[in-house]
């Protein structure tokens, strides 16, 4: 469903990644690691349209995502959050949910005023289980409720292809739970590509995990594999894996 | 967002209230029946032109002070309502119909740019209402409600061609600021040129405000002229002849003929800048009669030893001596016995004799060229001998009968 | 509902009935002025206040808007060429002016025209992701180049003197009370529909979006929206606003000249704005109106304190209170009621 | 021929005086973010101190300290309190710089005041006066400067890694406060210096700084906001378009072109010339 192949993006002669290829089948929950630099964002910018590659490719269905503005890719059904999660504070949870999920709709059909809420909204909603603040400012919610409202907003959107980027960052141990089940659920009905740092978290939800040192891949394989690989050990300055990917 | 309906009915209510409140303040004139005949001043008091309106306000002001003294008109004084134009023609438009409207002052006394006076013509013709405006500008123009006492084309342009041919000049550039005088002037300076033998190398306009004159120098360096015409207004004069001078250009190999800077503007200038270089008026600080040091007196015991005075201050000063005549021949400030006693007026003013054309409701002027001296005052160098008569679409002279059509 | 209704019925009973009868003619042109600005604070509120745009060139819209309609007067009056085409030395009429002559046309293009620039622009600029301080900028240097083109074409354009005197609109002798009075009830009635339209555009959906976009664009464009449409969108429909204030402006005050859409009035209504309370689209009507009768009432006591106190005013507002009086008086109220 | 060999060097001086007019605003621009309408009082501020000494020279440093210190002010009293609100610093600056005209106008008159032009800048080589090739010369001298202040002081690099990282720098021992006073106080003296260098060439009156304002803008938008290379290269570029666009049409025109060439080069570089990239999402 998702494929690179040889994409290579340059930082000012800084290469922040040097022939990624990198295949994901449709259903698949795929996580990325890698240390500070690896090139982990840089990737999931490629494909989001955010860093144009300086060369290489990038299908995503069928469809070559180069060169593609990035609300285009939103609109073949690529989804994704950010490390900083960002929503609209001055509008209420319930109206981040609706814009997301209005995204498919003419512009002119906008000119009216939201009556009720849609299934998608409602679903986020209760996925994310934030149906009680449904009205409040999304200003005043929490770090946690801020990255499920992010998420929610993604779910909304529908898409076809999710890329999370470090989801349960900075979060609490009941909120990281909470987000994995939500992961899991998610996984359940969508392609899903994790950028995460977090290993209990890894260990729990990762199915096969891909690693990316200095804008390449490292290796690839289930969670067992690649944390038995000796060179992710090196990579990770030849500490015990665990300590050192989980950080 | 939630209150937004309480705020706008505020705001109606507040601004409703204010204007009621303001008109209930102004009590009818008291110009019809009371001791006092009111007078607008209407000048660019701020914004960029208030540097040369204010100057002509003080002569308006002073004038008044001097007719008061000596008796007032009619046996009343005069009371100036003085209104700020800012530089802003609409405005100009609306505080004149408020001088008009709200304090019914008997007549205004008002404007400088041609601008300004074009937005404020329809106001005053639409309320009968009289205007004097001082300032030379570019004719073609006799609304039966303004008198001009500043000069018209044929008392200040064609001079001033008449002295550069007297002068053996006969290839001249064109210089001015991108408005609607500099663009007449040099029309009728054209066709002057094709009647005359003279030869125009080139014709250049700037924005208004423009400062960089680097380019333009060039390109009237390159032409080689004998002389330039400079119909730039303002700021723009200072930074053309700076630039000029650096670029070596000099007073004797290439005389720049200026209209629009008076002894007011020399200082900014900087008279290192421009001595030595001809302009055309119809009066100066230096003009020679009892009226003019009288008037150059009292001014500087007004307004300070360091002013000057200038062609535009003396036309304004004028104009409120003219009016005052004018209505003291009627017998009355009503606008149309004004009118018609104001022809024919003829009075010794600083100029020289000054005399109301009834039929253009422009003056009799006598037209001077004057070069700028080293003290930045200007001295006369030639004039025209006796007062012209104002021809303001150019009727007498044959050769500009293309121009003037309106 | 009446209760949610009340305060604009007040509103409006009071601008349609009570000022034309309370006012005399001449303080009611003025107010007609002021809400002729008004309008195209409404639009500064929508591009700024809601969209993040912060305009400071909706003086060339205006103008256009006002160029517009003073074409269609001057051809209306009949009687050969316009006056300042005559001094100008123009001796046939451009082609550029004979569709104006249709007044459907001429207020089509009031609209229409600062529809089609700020299309043109904000999709050269919003598309290249030009935004905040540069947007300024560049709207600042068109209303500066708009009004140098303006006073260069002084045959077609009448120059800095713009174009004045007309006589006659739609046949009313335009120096009657009676005209200036039902003018002013036309400028008050444009003003409330448009108010009424932008607050339901900024409350629905569209609105949320704008909203959205001023303060996360990128994040919008992984949303699926292209944000350079919607502010584009939002841009123009302001432009509409300003041109259509302009072709009121006209017949109301009877001159249009290119100092009416420099540098200067532009950022003047941008400031009347932002002292109104540029978040709220009724702070922006109030900022215009008040600022206007703050200036003509001030310029006529004393002419010079009028910059010191502009300029104060708006160093004051925009250190101490950002949202301006709206602001101001929400505290105030959510205060009272708590 | 030669009118049009001629227009080379003016086209660079007329740059340079834009240089001048602008290195100071795409200083502070590019060093803090802030959008200063008052800049143009600012020259104002520095054309009046020459006009105060009436000697070029002398007068060159003090315009600096009398146009940097009111710029210090300005920082201290209100823009530090508007810091990442670019849009408002450049309403509030615009109040600020009405007060100052306002202000000028009571304290020296409405009318143009005069600065003699020192004698030994009577003269020139070939098309360019020596006043024109002064200015050309303080542009660089300033734009030399900026770039040793920034690269080769330690107070420079500060400056550097505030900009970076306002937060970083901050944790590590660096007054952010002092830099940006610093900075505001140089980015203004730089505004004092080119108001020197105008009163050569233009007028000195209370709407000297409205005058250059919108031009100097327009470089900064160019060069990509706050890029010392870029400022160079548009100033150059601008000034050599607008003296040919002039020769061959006229100043109005040209004035027109100019502005449709800063959008018509936005749609090629929309972020200036150079851009310092950066991978947050703002």
């Amino acid at each position: 469903m998702l494929e690179l192949r040889d994409v290579r993006v340059v930082f000012d002669g800084f290469h922040a990644l040097d022939g990624v290829d990198l295949t994901v089948p449709e259903g698949e929950l795929r996580f990325l690691i890698g240390p500070n630099g690896a090139g982990k964002t840089t990737l999931i910018d490629v494909i989001t349209g955010l860093t144009r590659p300086a060369a290489g490719t990038v299908t995503f269905d069928g469809h070559d995502l180069v060169g593609r503005k990035e609300h285009r890719i939103v609109r073949l059904g690529v989804g994704r959050t950010f490390q900083t999660s960002v929503v609209f504070e001055e509008l209420s949870v319930v109206e981040n949910l609706d814009l997301a999920a209005c995204f498919r709709r003419p512009l002119w059909s906008l000119a009216r005023r939201r009556k009720g809420v849609s299934q998608a909204v409602e679903e986020a909603l209760t996925r994310t289980g934030l149906e009680e603040l449904a009205d409040r400012s999304a200003g005043v919610l929490s770090h946690g409720q801020r990255q499920w409202l992010e998420l929610g907003m993604l779910l909304a959107q529908r898409p076809r292809l999710l890329l999370l980027d470090e989801p349960v960052a900075g979060m609490s141990r009941e909120e990281r739970e909470r987000t994995g089940e939500l992961l899991t659920q998610i996984a359940a009905d969508h392609t899903v590509i994790v950028v995460e740092h977090d290993m209990e978290f890894l260990r729990r939800h990762a199915s096969k995990v891909t690693v990316l040192h200095e804008g390449k891949v490292l290796v690839e394989g289930s969670v067992e594999q690649v944390s038995a690989d000796p060179r992710v050990q090196e990579v990770y300055l030849g500490r015990k894996p665990s300590d050192a990917v989980g950080k | 967002m939630r209150i937004p309906h309480a705020i706008l009915s505020g705001v109606l209510v507040i601004s409703v209230a204010a204007c009621s409140g303001t008109q209930s303040g102004t009590a009818p004139s008291e110009a019809a029946g009371g001791s006092e005949i009111k007078v607008g001043l209407l000048h660019s008091l701020s914004g960029t032109m208030a540097i040369s309106e204010v100057t002509v306000r003080d002569a308006e002001l002073l004038a008044i002070e001097e007719i008061n003294k000596a008796g007032g008109v009619l046996g009343k004084k005069l009371v100036p309502v003085v209104e700020d134009g800012a530089s802003d023609w609409p405005t100009f438009a609306e505080k004149a119909t408020k001088l008009i409207r709200q304090d019914k002052v008997a007549t205004v006394f008002g404007g400088w740019t041609s601008a300004s006076r074009k937005a404020m013509l329809p106001v005053f013709e639409r309320y009968k209402a009289l205007l004097w405006y001082p300032v030379q500008y570019e004719g073609l123009e006799s609304s039966p409600y303004i008198f001009y006492t500043g000069a018209t084309t044929n008392q200040q342009i064609i001079p001033g061609l008449d002295y550069l041919k007297e002068q053996g000049k006969k290839k001249i550039f064109l210089v001015g600021s991108d408005y609607v005088f500099p663009r007449t002037a040099n029309k009728i300076i054209k066709a002057y040129a094709a009647a005359n033998g003279m030869e125009i190398l080139g014709e250049e306009y700037t924005p208004l405000g423009h400062t960089e004159y680097s380019t333009l120098v060039n390109k009237v360096t390159q032409a080689k002229p004998e002389a330039v015409f400079n119909t730039l207004n303002g700021d723009s004069n200072v930074a053309f002849f700076k630039q000029l001078k650096s670029a070596g250009a000099t007073a004797e190999s290439m005389p720049v003929l200026s209209v629009s800077i008076a002894e007011e503007e020399v200082k900014g200038i900087g008279v290192d800048n421009i001595a030595g270089q001809p302009v055309a008026w119809n009066y100066y600080q230096t003009t020679d009669n009892p009226a003019n040091t009288a008037f150059v007196k009292a001014f500087k015991d007004t307004y300070g030893q360091d002013k000057v005075t200038s062609d535009p201050m003396e036309a304004g000063y004028n104009a409120v001596y003219l009016w005052a005549e004018a209505a003291k021949k009627a017998g009355t400030v009503e606008v149309e016995a004004v009118k018609k006693a104001a022809g024919g007026i003829a009075l010794e003013r600083p100029e020289g004799l000054v005399t109301i054309d009834g039929e253009t409701q422009h003056m009799y002027k006598t037209a001077r060229i004057g070069i700028v001296q080293p003290d930045g005052l200007i001295k006369q160098v030639w004039d025209s001998g006796k007062p012209i008569k104002p021809d303001p679409y150019l009727k007498g002279y044959p050769w500009a009968s293309g121009l003037a059509q309106g | 509902m009446i209760r949610k209704h009340l305060p604009f019925a007040t509103i409006a009973v009071l601008a349609l009935v009570a000022a034309p009868l309370l006012l005399e003619p001449f303080r009611l042109s003025l107010l007609a002025k002021y809400l002729c600005y008004a309008i195209v604070a409404l639009g500064i509120g929508l591009a700024w206040g809601q969209g993040g745009m912060l305009t400071l060139g909706q003086g060339v819209f205006f103008g256009l808007g006002g160029y517009s309609m003073a074409m269609y007067l001057k051809l209306a009056e009949g009687g050969g060429l316009p006056d300042f085409m005559v001094w100008s030395g123009v001796e046939e009429l451009p082609a550029l002016w004979t569709p104006f002559a249709n007044p459907v046309f001429a207020l089509g293009m009031a609209v229409l025209g600062p529809v089609a620039i700020a299309v043109v622009l904000g999709t050269l600029v919003f598309r290249q992701r030009v935004r905040g301080a540069y947007f300024a900028i560049l709207t600042q240097a068109l209303a500066a180049a708009m009004v140098i083109l303006l006073v260069g074409q002084q045959g077609l354009t009448g120059g800095t003197n713009g174009m004045t005197n007309f006589f006659d609109l739609f046949g009313a002798d335009l120096a009657a009370d009676s005209t200036q009075r039902g003018l002013y009830l036309v400028v008050a009635g444009v003003l409330g529909v448009l108010y009424l339209a932008t607050r339901q555009l900024v409350n629905s959906r569209f609105g949320r979006l704008l909203v959205a976009v001023r303060d996360g664009e990128d994040r919008v464009r992984f949303l699926g929206y292209n944000p350079a449409t919607v502010k584009t969108v939002t841009f123009a429909a302001s432009a509409g606003m300003a041109g259509l204030a302009g072709a009121l402006f006209v017949p109301v005050v009877g001159i249009i000249s290119p100092a009416l859409l420099g540098v200067v009035p532009s950022l003047e209504l941008v400031v009347a704005v932002a002292v109104g309370g540029r978040h709220a689209l009724a702070g922006a009507v109030l900022g215009a109106v008040l600022m206007g009768y703050a200036k003509t009432a001030f310029s006529e006591q004393f002419a010079d304190g009028w910059l010191y106190l502009q300029g104060a005013l708006f160093i004051l507002v925009m250190t101490l209170a950002p949202k301006g009086i709206a602001g101001i008086l929400g505290r105030w109220r959510s205060a009272r009621a708590t | 021929m030669e009118a049009l060999v001629n227009q080379l060097p003016i086209g660079l001086s007329i740059g340079a005086v834009l240089l001048l007019v602008a290195l100071g605003l795409t200083f502070t621009f590019g060093q803090m973010g802030v959008i200063n309408m008052a800049h143009g009082e600012f020259i104002m501020a520095g054309a009046y101190t020459a006009f105060l000494l009436q000697d070029l020279l002398l007068a060159l440093p003090a315009a600096f300290l009398v146009a940097g210190l009111m710029g210090l002010i300005l920082e201290r009293a209100a823009i530090r309190h508007f810091y990442g609100r670019p849009l408002d610093t450049l309403l509030l600056t615009w109040g600020v710089s009405l007060v100052l005209q306002q202000l000028a106008r009571d304290l020296f008159g409405a009318p143009n005041v005069q600065v003699a032009a020192p004698p030994w800048l009577t003269g020139a080589i070939g098309i360019l006066p020596y006043n024109r090739l002064f200015i050309l010369a303080l542009a660089v001298a300033g734009v030399v400067a900026v770039w040793a202040y920034l690269g080769h002081t330690r107070q420079g690099r500060r400056t550097q890694a505030v900009v970076q990282n306002r937060q970083l720098a901050a944790t590590s021992g660096i007054d952010t406060g002092r830099v940006d006073m610093l900075t505001f106080f140089i980015g203004s003296g730089l505004a004092g210096v080119a108001g020197v260098a105008l009163t050569l060439i233009g007028p000195v009156g209370p709407a000297l700084g409205t005058y250059y304002i919108v031009d100097a803008f327009l470089v900064v938008v160019a060069g990509g906001l706050g890029q010392l290379r870029g400022a160079v290269l548009a100033a150059a570029g601008l000034g050599l378009l607008n003296s040919y666009a002039e020769f061959w049409s006229d100043a109005s025109l040209a004035k027109v072109i100019v502005f449709a060439a800063v959008i018509a080069f936005l749609q090629v570089r929309p972020q200036g010339m150079f851009v310092l990239r950066s991978r947050a999402l703002t």
